[in-house]
């Protein structure tokens, strides 16, 4: 069940200089998110921005939820400069969210490039018995978040840049795709967020090595509730909507 | 008082009439939802009691399925959006099979849009959707691509508008609503074509041709390259639209194009329209309906106004 | 670097070419402005430079002074605005006499903007204008009512306009603008039909028809009841017509439509446009047109692009 | 000389329910607005709204210029959110202001009418030698703004209320209109401001007693320089624009 509410800011905290770490609290009761569904955002009244905007559950705290997001365009601008008190509208939770029923949980692998790091903080406070594994990718150090995060939850984060800052240098996949040919096994359970080309190689890797991998697209969206058919995706089942039989795709139905 | 019935009482005395009438059906109140904003009526269902609705009008059908066009399909613009849906549906079919039975729950008109890519095409679906048992009305789509004369549109040459409207007409004796493209010289003269051609009533505006580019990659934002640009930016091209279109015919005319709050509406009434639809304001917020019909109700409480019929077409000019 | 010369040298090489042509007259820039958004210039030179723009549009002339509509004229509408000005102006002559001497001391490029009640006063009108010393080229408004025949616009019937346009022609050596009305169900076909009649170049879009409502008053909201629409709200629809009118006409195309910045300017010429016209967004800042201008050039010194020959027309397709 | 500048804000006062008192630091140095002028207030980057609003000069101060606005709708309302420290562009000043050098400097009447009576605090700054007379009109006593400020330079303003909540019951021009016929003289120098129907039935009462008055009218703008000539009013010669001949007309000259 998902609702339309007013929810109160919190917080909103600069993490860097275009990231924030937003803390709703609900007016009303709603159903607790699940890692991997998201909200639909209103910034302000104005019709200029006009649609809501959707951003995933980073986490749930006492009394709300998170939003971690990045200052891209009009209305993540907006909501940066929004204070503790004032209030915006929100539609949510929505979408499907992670399976968290994965059998093979002896390997259980997250992988976040850039912003796909958002909903992999709510994933890892799920399912942190099972000791996963975090590779994460981002394109300079200073972009890097919630490092101390992931290590409170006990996982220690693998990292790699583009520019080679910190970690590794290279892609995240890179990194990932060597931890794994060197692992000698294939029996892993892999989630994963980030960039379209970031999935769409992670894919390619996955069906090669016979590997499902869970991960979480991005496409525009208007309505966010499965009527306006704007956000599909192509699958081996023809075109679905990513607000409604996703965000969460198995690796092995999406066609890039 | 009570709320969404239509007709409101204070004491023994009827207060506010909501109800209007298109053609042969009476709706209880003038707020639809404008197709392929509201899918078929169930996602809405989780939000607001879609049974005050005065009609819900559901996602465009087509005899046969169809999967539409690529992602991406829509973008923001200032004020509006840009859609390349591409008129994906499941079919009639499969629509009176799974989706009709849930809106025949509802105490609510049901309107069916559909279209096709041929005249044959158009008339077999009227012909299916008639049959079909809980549909009030049909609102035939004209803005589509025509695949027997070159892929122009049925709505914007009068002759194919009139050929296509006639022969649906002869295949349903359910209520005829025609949606007219804004993308024509005169919409006055569409209207006029419509009548004649035995349409119930009219509905206005369809979402205007319109285009972005990502100065990035330079490529159209649209994987279809053009779209149909909808929202609060094109009412007032919507506005003057039923406005003439109120002034040529005398058959209903349905009202539509950017109206988000109650204000908007009101503005399409006092302009001619019989009804109106919620289109793109339904994913400005999914209460947008509710929010409309609300202060349709509590505007015309405030200015002492009885009916719908008082409000319709009074705009004061000179 | 030189700013606004429209030729920029990083050492001894040439770096970004920022001029274009627009049939026989090349301007240093792709910034125009766009009639009617900023009077005769004079105005705007308080806040700067107006020699530094690719060329100054004047507000529409006529033969006669005309004094335009009754007051309400404009009225803001969701990222828009509607007006109903009614072309008035100062006429031709007080334009040459009073006008035109401050322009000319300007490096710029002067565009003319002008319209007749009948073919007649178009012809007289381009015939005083052309004679006039400082002139560069004239740009023929369409979207006004015939007087001759039942006040229907010039702009929306093609034989007509084949006739107004041809007429013009005759009477003039100036390079010739034709400004084409969206109001039309196919504006590639206007084009067509003012490329056939001897334009040097079209212009696009003038104002979509609008009209919006004061629900309280039930009164329109001009006093004109319909006025245009332009601002950014349009900009969709504008980039789709200069799209469809770069890819059917040989002749340089000039787009406008809610630029207010140069990531609109941009989307345009990618689209197709030769040049570009800043119009509302003058009254969103009276820079607008500066920021739209130096924008263009810092994204072409981003995007490593040396000339706007390289960037018109670039939109990728599949 | 009027200038295209960015504005601190320095206060934005509530003065009732919709009423704000809003002190503006323009960042470059620009003219001194003269009483009757204006400013055009961008409230935001959004493009709905989208034009920039026109509001009088109420008073000019250290550093800066104040306006009084009340909240009627989008700009205004946005406006009313602001902060000090936020800011704001802003272009002007703009018009021709009240003309200060009129002859008959005896019987000098302000009338203002509701929100006419931001541009007279400027004006009564100005010309408070003159000890002139103030005639202000409001709805009711919680509309009337400034009483104090006017008593600080020795204006006592003459009430009148719509509803008799304070002064007196009626109409600012009937106050006016009994004062003037009852003082038997025609050498008065009337400037207004207010609602269209009050300037227009002072219009006509000045015509029948042969008194000149100076009234700032309002128009909806768009450029607010002269170039869109959407602002225009009727007077004996031809259309004007309220935005550069104006705002202050002479009654004598405006047709209604
Ligand atoms: C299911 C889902 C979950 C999301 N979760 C998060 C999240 O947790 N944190 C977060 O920061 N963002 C998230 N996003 C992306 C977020 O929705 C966009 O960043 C936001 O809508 C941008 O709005 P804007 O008005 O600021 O930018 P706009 O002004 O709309 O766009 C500015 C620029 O950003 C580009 N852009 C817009 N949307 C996206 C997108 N989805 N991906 C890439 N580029 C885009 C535009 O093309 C444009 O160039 C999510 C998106 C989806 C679909
Ligand atoms: C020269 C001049 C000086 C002005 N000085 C002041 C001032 O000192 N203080 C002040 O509070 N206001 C002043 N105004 C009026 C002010 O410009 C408007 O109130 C403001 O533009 C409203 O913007 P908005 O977006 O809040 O309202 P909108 O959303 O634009 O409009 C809301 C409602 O208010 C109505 N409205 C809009 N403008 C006006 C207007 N000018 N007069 C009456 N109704 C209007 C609209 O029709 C609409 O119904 C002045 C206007 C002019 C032309
Ligand atoms: C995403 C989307 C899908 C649409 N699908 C249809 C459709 O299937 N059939 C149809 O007749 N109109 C369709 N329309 C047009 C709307 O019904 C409506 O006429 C138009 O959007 C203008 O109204 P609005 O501005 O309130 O959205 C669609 C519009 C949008 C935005
Ligand atoms: C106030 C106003 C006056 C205008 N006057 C004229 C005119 O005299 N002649 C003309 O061809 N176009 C005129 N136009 C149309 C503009 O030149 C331009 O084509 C249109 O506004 C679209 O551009 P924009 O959205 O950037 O404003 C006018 C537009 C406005 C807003
Ligand atoms: S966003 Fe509308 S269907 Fe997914
Ligand atoms: S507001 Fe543009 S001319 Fe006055």
């Amino acid at each position: 069940m998902s609702e339309i509410f007013r929810a109160k800011i919190k917080e909103n905290r600069p993490l860097t200089n275009h990231h924030y770490l937003l803390t709703l609290h609900p007016l009303i009761n709603i159903a607790l998110p699940n890692p991997g569904q998201f909200f639909m955002l209103s910034v302000d009244e104005s019709l200029d921005p006009l649609l809501k905007r959707p951003f995933s559950v980073h986490r749930t705290v006492e009394g709300g939820f998170q939003i971690l997001y990045r200052v891209v365009g009009k209305a993540t601008k907006i909501l940066s400069a929004k204070s503790p008190g004032d209030e915006i509208e929100a539609l949510g939770p929505l979408g499907n969210g992670f399976p968290l029923n994965i059998s093979n949980s002896e390997n259980v692998i997250l992988t976040a490039g850039g912003m796909g790091i958002a909903p992999m903080l709510a994933l890892a406070d799920k399912i942190a018995g099972l000791k996963p594994l975090l590779f994460y990718g981002a394109r300079t150090a200073g972009e890097l978040l919630c490092l101390d995060d992931f290590r409170d939850s006990g996982i220690e984060p693998i990292i790699s840049t583009d520019d080679g800052t910190c970690g590794r240098k290279g892609s995240v996949i890179d990194s990932l795709e060597s931890y794994i040919s060197s692992a000698g096994s294939n029996n892993f359970g892999l989630y994963a967020c980030g960039p379209k080309p970031m999935l769409s190689s992670l894919s390619k890797f996955c069906a090669k090595h016979e590997i499902t991998a869970y991960m979480a697209l991005e496409e525009s969206m208007a309505c966010g509730i499965g009527t306006c058919l704007g956000c599909v995706v192509k699958t081996n089942e023809g075109y679905k909507r990513v607000c409604k039989e996703g965000p969460v795709f198995s690796s092995r139905e999406i066609i890039w | 008082m009570q709320r969404g019935a239509g007709l409101f009482f204070k004491g023994d005395n009827l207060v506010i009439d909501l109800s209007v009438s298109i053609g042969k059906i009476k709706l209880k109140n003038p707020v639809m939802t404008a197709s392929g904003t509201f899918g078929y009526g169930d996602e809405f269902a989780e939000y607001f009691d879609i049974g005050r609705l005065g009609a819900v009008v559901v996602k465009g059908l087509s005899l046969k399925p169809k999967q539409g066009n690529p992602p991406p399909r829509i973008v923001e613009t200032p004020a509006g959006m840009l859609n390349s849906i591409g008129l994906q549906n499941i079919g009639a079919e499969k629509f009176i099979n799974e989706k009709l039975p849930f809106l025949r729950k509802h105490d609510t008109t049901v309107v069916v849009n559909f279209f096709g890519d041929t005249i044959e095409e158009y008339v077999e679906a009227a012909e299916i959707l008639s049959s079909a048992d809980g549909i009030h009305a049909l609102e035939m789509n004209i803005s589509c691509p025509n695949k027997e004369e070159g892929w122009s549109i049925f709505g914007t040459d009068p002759k194919v508008t009139a050929k296509v409207v006639n022969a649906v007409r002869k295949s349903t004796s359910l209520n005829l609503i025609v949606k007219l493209s804004p993308n024509v010289t005169d919409i006055a003269q569409m209207a006029k074509v419509a009548e004649d051609a035995g349409a119930d009533a009219v509905s206005l505006i369809n979402t205007i041709t319109g285009m972005a580019v990502d100065i990035k990659t330079r490529r159209p934002r649209l994987a279809n390259i053009k779209g149909g640009l909808s929202g609060p930016a094109i009412r007032p091209v919507a506005v003057r639209m039923v406005w003439e279109c109120y002034n040529a015919v005398k058959i209903p005319v349905i009202g539509m194009g950017g109206i988000v709050t109650a204000d908007d509406a009101v503005e399409f009434i006092i302009a001619g329209a019989s009804a109106i639809a919620v289109g793109t304001g339904n994913f400005v917020t999914p209460l947008a309906s509710m929010n409309v019909l609300e202060g349709i109700e509590k505007y015309m409480s405030d200015e002492g106004i009885n009916s719908i019929d008082e409000l319709r077409g009074s705009l004061i000019c000179g």
